[in-house]
């Protein structure tokens, strides 16, 4: 593990002017703190993926395949064959460099091959070489570059620095998605046995267990019960959580991080009373205890592998329909992918509320719907008696998960819920929220320790935007919908922006939510002294 | 192949817009064929070389234009010695028909004629309609 | 299009003045040029002129020899809306050009006798100042105000800056309003500003301007007013002559005698 | 670097053309050869990289939502930016080709040091340079049909008066042929001095600047400097679409230049990034609706994957769940 990250002022020592040079003859080096270690031997055996051994990136023999260079070429091919995104991204940029000082990564790290255009070129120079006319004649003069084992490593660093978070690619005027090159060349390096393990230990954990943190049914069991004890100390209510129950109208899938992360956890309380207060015939899964997918971070295959537990399960427990949680590239997954690769979800019907009876349309193939989507739909029929003063203690803004912004488009109904349930609201400026929102710097499997510089790093806009509302107008909560911003964004935020908590949409629902027969609340979700409120905001 | 039917009808329209000049020109029977201008009758040399006066006519009226307007100079001492009043109406069209040579081939290259005659009249013309 | 047109090139011209300031830098250069009007730099120069002798003129009663033929020469368009019409040379009672003067006890036919009035070509003309395109110019060769008609974007800040209303502006296409087309002049076009150019295509075949020729009186008398030889200068020494809104210092060129 | 290399193609180009253009001999082959040859290569370039693009499926439902989905009935769907009609889709395709929406969204981001505050501020130059470009490109292009096409289409005329709206001199300027020049100096510029963008220039980067400006530059001095015969270029052009090339005797040697750079440009345009052209109507993250979750969309190269089935986990963990008192499937 690296030792502690520098001070956020010598973190920000950076210039946004690269140097002259040619960056096809700069050289870089791995530097601590900035990449991700290599994927376990173990975990690649359980999933059956190529090459696994011990290695690590700072060593100089990767000890890649003898015929490396061949598979990857191959593997290119087949994907420009099988995506035209991958091949029209290939060729269509002008590299205009409207995309540059739109990442978070550049924003955060100056570095230059951290501009989304340049991100792109690393492996663009490779295809001009391999796959079109000019670049086999002409070479250097038409951008080609020849693909050696150190545009490899370079792939694996600078591919493994982006999060897929897709704001590139709201202001590319061709729409070229960097996401979508970072999917092609993160399954080209894992044909080769290059990953991470941060991506494959939740990955083989996903595919074996039914989650990333690889929590065994009965510790499963164990946590949500726990979730239920800790209801009733706060509200006086009990609450029922069934898991595995056939029948069950709906079934439900958050994340994993949910049952035990902090402050997930919250979110989960939250869920859990809702459902109690509306009534709902619903249940966990202990096989699909899973909604996000870390299989998306390595190749489209894995995404499929380990998303298929949902439909499965749905099969299986004969639900209705299905509701999620709070998550980012699980909605990702589950909007644009989902169906499409375990569906069609016929054996399902399309949701409709129990409670309000809104069909909601929007998902009637998928048969999937966002819990914001169902909660807002809730409060905007009057089904819940909310008391938003007992979130006073919070001065709210809300971060727009990058997936479900520009992947999904869920914009307004977390605000609607946030306006229901908490009196103080802020949005943060406009070219941070919404589509334009910035990455928590962590996601796409880079969430982890030894990467903590590159995270801060990029983390520094998100944080930045939050400082801003935090000191306009003493934001102390800063609420997301996704399980790696709620992981992550604890500790981008300590560093740049202290004095900003994260939290979930459904928290702050779990506070304001006035239960039938529940005693007088003394404490938040947290614990933390409801009357304190007011102190405590001006001590943060 | 996604969008089928999108992208060959897309494709189609293109080589259709591209090709345009091809279809129609064969489709009218155009050919290479420049206009017959009406030459004067009554005049052999123009105040100017023939190939000049084809490609910078224009110059040259410019030319006259800010000598007797700006400059107050009326007359115009051509390449070969002859003297000219430099009119547009008084002079070139004298020889020239406005309808039958300018216009003719202001047409066919596609010269939108300027605005001369807005305001210069046409001898040949006047008389007429005065008739 | 055309109106489009010149209004837009009017925005444009007005910042052009604005920006280029090629004329206030002459100013700057040369004080004594901008601002004096009939200083001794000017006296040496030809500056042509013409003398009105009023009782001659007035011999003559209902007489519009001189403004046909310079209608009939410069291609003027007659209209019916006064707001339309082109005025190159044209009559207003006495007392309204010379209303300064006036004594009061003067009789009433007199008062409105009318006087051809047509542009003065000031010494120190304003239209000239305040044109943003140099469409019109004083002749340094015979002191002439100048128009280039090709330049006139229809701004008509020359029109505001003229004390004498001597020019006109073309709202309509002229053409259609002119009884009969002279085929050896312009005519001239929707949008742009005209007036009186002492016959500048006549003065260069060595002819008189077609109003001077065209007066049985002989009541127009035409000239060099800087030449003590010329028949302006000797009239002018003889007798006592009025020149309109002399004392704007605009120079005015026209003199008429009473 | 790579700016001077290209520069100096083209000045070659330019210097090859012009010299040829002066020997009767290679006017042929500059007249009718290298026009034909360039179209050819023009045309199937373009439609086989278009075809290229098609070939390849588009197994996902992809599109960058930039707006508000369609869910509950009473929230205001963002039509357009998040389209899940075909109409929506239409309209937002329109706007991006016609408009360059995305590139309008542009802006600079700074960093101070202090604090540490990153500044955002509003940068629209590069949407505005290259939306002067690409439209001034376009008039153009659409103007020279009068010299193909006899007689002389309306709209081009109609076209070619808006174009010389403010009737300086004769010929009357043309406002696009300064906007374009403009246009591109300003591209050229941003590309030189902006340190990112000339951190990323590729020499084909600067080659299609200096290619663009040669054209417009050369038919800029044709059209007001150094003037050609138009009836011989008339001529020219109707013979080469006609297919019954002649080569006129003499038009200008500005003229070959100009030609000799567009049949570079064409013929060189469907292998390059210029491409992008045909590119942006496929790209899927604009092409797409978003109702991913109301249709459903087939990948047709789905294939069954290795997956850990019910079973297979049920059997794994049998008694930790049975312990847990969680249903089971086989007791």
């Amino acid at each position: 593990m690296p030792g502690a990250p520098p001070k956020p002022e010598e973190l920000v020592q950076i210039s946004y002017d690269p140097p002259r040079a040619d960056w096809r003859k700069t050289r870089f080096d791995f530097q601590k703190g900035t990449y991700c270690y290599s994927a376990a031997a173990k975990n690649l055996r359980y999933l059956d993926l190529p090459n696994p051994r011990d290695w690590q990136p700072y060593e100089a023999d990767w000890k890649l395949p003898p015929n490396w260079k061949e598979i990857i070429l191959k593997g290119m091919k087949e994907r420009l064959e099988k995506f035209r995104s991958f091949r029209l991204f290939m060729d269509i940029c002008v590299r205009c460099g409207a995309c540059a000082d739109k990442c978070h990564f550049f924003l955060g790290s100056a570095d230059p091959k951290n501009m989304p255009v340049l991100r792109a070129e690393l492996i663009r120079s490779v295809y001009r070489r391999y796959f079109t006319l000019a670049g086999r004649i002409f070479r250097g003069l038409a951008g080609a570059r020849d693909l050696t084992e150190d545009v490899l490593k370079e792939w694996f660093y600078y591919f493994y620095q982006c999060t897929e978070c897709r704001r590139c690619s709201v202001f590319c005027p061709f729409g070229i998605d960097t996401a979508e090159i970072t999917i092609m060349v993160r399954e080209l390096l894992n044909l080769v046995g290059v990953n991470t393990n941060w991506v494959l230990e939740p990955a083989a954990n996903c595919f074996r267990t039914g989650n990333h943190l690889g929590i065994q049914p009965h510790t499963f069991k164990d946590s949500i019960d726990f979730a239920v004890d800790e209801i009733e100390e706060i509200t006086g209510v009990r609450v029922e959580a069934p898991i595995n129950k056939k029948g069950a109208e709906i079934l439900f899938i958050v994340p994993s991080a949910d049952y035990f992360a902090v402050p997930h956890y919250y979110t989960l309380l939250g869920y859990l009373m809702l459902f109690h207060e509306i009534g709902l015939d619903y249940t966990f899964s202990a096989y699909a205890s899973e909604g996000g997918n870390f299989g998306f971070f390595s190749s489209h295959e894995m995404m499929k592998r380990l998303n298929a537990k949902i439909y499965a399960e749905a099969k299986r427990l004969g639900v209705k329909w299905i509701l999620g949680g709070e998550c980012g590239h699980m909605w990702r997954v589950i909007h644009q992918y989902m169906d499409t690769l375990n569906g069609p979800a016929d054996f399902l019907e399309e949701p409709v509320s129990p409670i309000t009876g809104t069909r909601f349309a929007n998902a009637r193939s998928t048969k999937m719907v966002h819990i914001c989507e169902f909660t807002s739909d809730l409060i905007y029929n009057r089904k819940l008696k909310l008391d938003p003063s007992r979130n006073d203690h919070w001065k709210v803004t809300f971060h727009d998960s990058c997936n479900p912004a520009r992947g999904m488009g869920l914009l307004e109904e977390p605000r609607y819920i946030i306006r229901n349930v908490a009196n103080h609201f802020y949005e943060m400026p406009e070219n941070t929220i919404r589509e334009q929102t910035f990455c928590c710097g962590s996601g796409a499997g880079l969430g982890t320790d030894e990467n903590i510089d590159m995270r801060l790093r990029g983390g520094l806009p998100r944080a930045n935007a939050a400082k801003y509302v935090r000191d306009k107008y003493g934001v102390n909560l800063l609420t997301c919908i996704c399980a790696i911003d709620k992981a992550t964004l604890p500790t981008a935020l300590e560093y740049w922006t202290p004095g900003v908590e994260v939290g979930g949409i459904h928290e702050l629902v779990a506070n304001a939510l006035v239960m039938k027969g529940e005693k007088e609340r003394i404490t938040d979700v947290r614990g933390e002294p409801l009357q304190l409120g007011k102190e405590a905001t001006v001590n943060a | 192949m996604r969008d089928k039917v999108w992208i060959i009808a897309g494709l189609l329209l293109f080589l259709g817009l591209v090709t345009y000049p091809a279809w129609h020109d064969l489709v009218a029977g155009t050919t290479a064929k420049p206009p017959q201008l009406v030459l004067p009758a009554n005049q052999k040399q123009c105040v100017a070389p023939l190939s000049y006066m084809r490609t910078s006519h224009m110059k040259l009226l410019l030319q006259w234009r800010r000598s007797v307007v700006r400059d107050g100079q009326t007359k115009y001492v051509a390449f070969d010695g002859k003297v000219y009043n430099m009119k547009l109406s008084g002079t070139c069209l004298r020889c020239h028909s406005q309808q039958e040579f300018c216009t003719r081939c202001h047409n066919y290259v596609g010269v939108r004629t300027p605005y001369c005659w807005n305001c210069h009249l046409d001898p040949a013309q006047v008389k007429r309609s005065a008739r | 299009m055309k109106i489009t047109r010149k209004e837009f090139l009017k925005i444009s011209g007005a910042c052009l003045v604005a920006l280029s300031g090629k004329e206030v830098l002459a100013v700057l250069d040369n004080p004594a040029e901008g601002q004096s009007s009939s200083s001794s730099a000017g006296k040496a120069r030809k500056q042509l002129g013409m003398i009105v002798d009023t009782r001659k003129c007035a011999k003559a009663e209902g007489c519009t020899k001189c403004i046909q033929a310079c209608n009939a020469a410069h291609n003027i368009p007659s209209f019916q809306d006064p707001d339309h019409q082109i005025k190159w040379i044209w009559e207003k009672p006495f007392d309204d050009i010379f209303s300064s003067y006036e004594t009061q006890y003067l009789d009433a036919s007199l008062k409105e006798e009318p006087t051809p009035v047509l542009c003065n070509h000031c010494d120190n003309p304003p239209c000239v100042r305040v044109c943003p395109t140099g469409a019109t110019w004083k002749r340094p060769e015979d002191g002439i105000v100048m128009m280039d008609w090709h330049r006139c974007i229809g701004c008509r800040y020359c029109m505001a800056a003229c004390p004498y209303g001597a020019r006109s502006f073309n709202w309509v296409d002229p053409r259609p309003h002119i009884e009969r087309l002279n085929p050896d002049f312009p005519t001239r076009t929707k949008g742009v500003v005209e007036k009186c150019t002492f016959c500048s295509e006549r003065l260069a075949n060595g002819q008189l301007p077609a109003c001077v020729e065209a007066c049985p009186e002989k009541a127009l008398v035409f000239g060099d007013v800087n030449d003590p030889k010329s028949e302006v200068r000797q009239m002018l020494a003889k007798s006592y002559a009025l020149r309109r809104r002399a004392e704007l210092g605009t120079g005015p060129n026209i003199y008429y005698l009473i | 670097m790579n700016a001077l290399t290209s520069f100096i193609l083209i000045l070659v180009v330019t210097g090859l053309a012009f010299a040829g253009g002066e020997i009767s001999s290679c006017r042929v082959l500059l007249d009718v050869v290298l026009p034909y040859a360039a179209m050819a290569a023009f045309l199937v370039g373009l439609v086989y990289r278009v075809l290229k693009w098609a070939s390849s499926p588009v197994p996902f439902n992809i599109p960058t939502t930039c707006g508000q989905q369609k869910s509950l009935s009473w929230i205001k769907s963002s039509w357009i930016e998040s389209a899940h009609t075909k109409l929506g889709v239409a309209v937002r395709m329109a706007i991006e080709i016609l408009l360059f929406r995305s590139l309008f969204r542009n802006s600079r981001a700074q960093i101070r040091q202090e604090g540490p505050r990153l500044l955002y501020s509003e940068n629209k130059w590069l949407w505005l340079g290259a939306l002067a470009f690409h439209w001034s490109m376009l008039v153009i292009v659409l103007r020279h049909l009068r010299f193909f096409v006899e007689p002389v289409p309306r709209f081009i005329l109609a076209m070619d008066a808006v174009d010389g709206f403010f009737q300086i001199s004769a010929p009357q300027l043309l406002v696009t042929d300064v906007v374009i020049i403009v246009a591109l100096l300003f591209l050229l510029q941003r590309r030189l001095t902006d340190p990112k963008v000339r951190y990323i220039s590729l020499f084909s980067d600067y080659l299609a600047l200096f290619l663009l400006l040669g054209i417009a530059i050369s038919g800029v001095l044709m059209r007001y400097f150094f003037k050609v015969d138009l009836e011989a270029v008339k001529q020219l052009a109707i013979g080469l679409v006609t297919f019954s090339p002649i080569v006129p005797a003499s038009i200008g040697a500005l003229f070959f230049v100009h030609l000799t750079l567009v049949s570079f440009l064409l013929a060189y345009l469907p292998f390059s990034k210029l491409v992008h052209m045909g590119g942006i109507f496929l790209s899927p993250t604009r092409n797409l609706p978003n109702d991913s979750r109301m249709v459903r969309h087939v990948n047709p190269w789905n294939y069954p994957v290795k997956v850990h089935t019910y079973q297979e986990w049920e059997e794994e963990f049998h008694d930790k769940i049975k312990a847990a008192g969680l249903p089971l499937e086989r007791e």
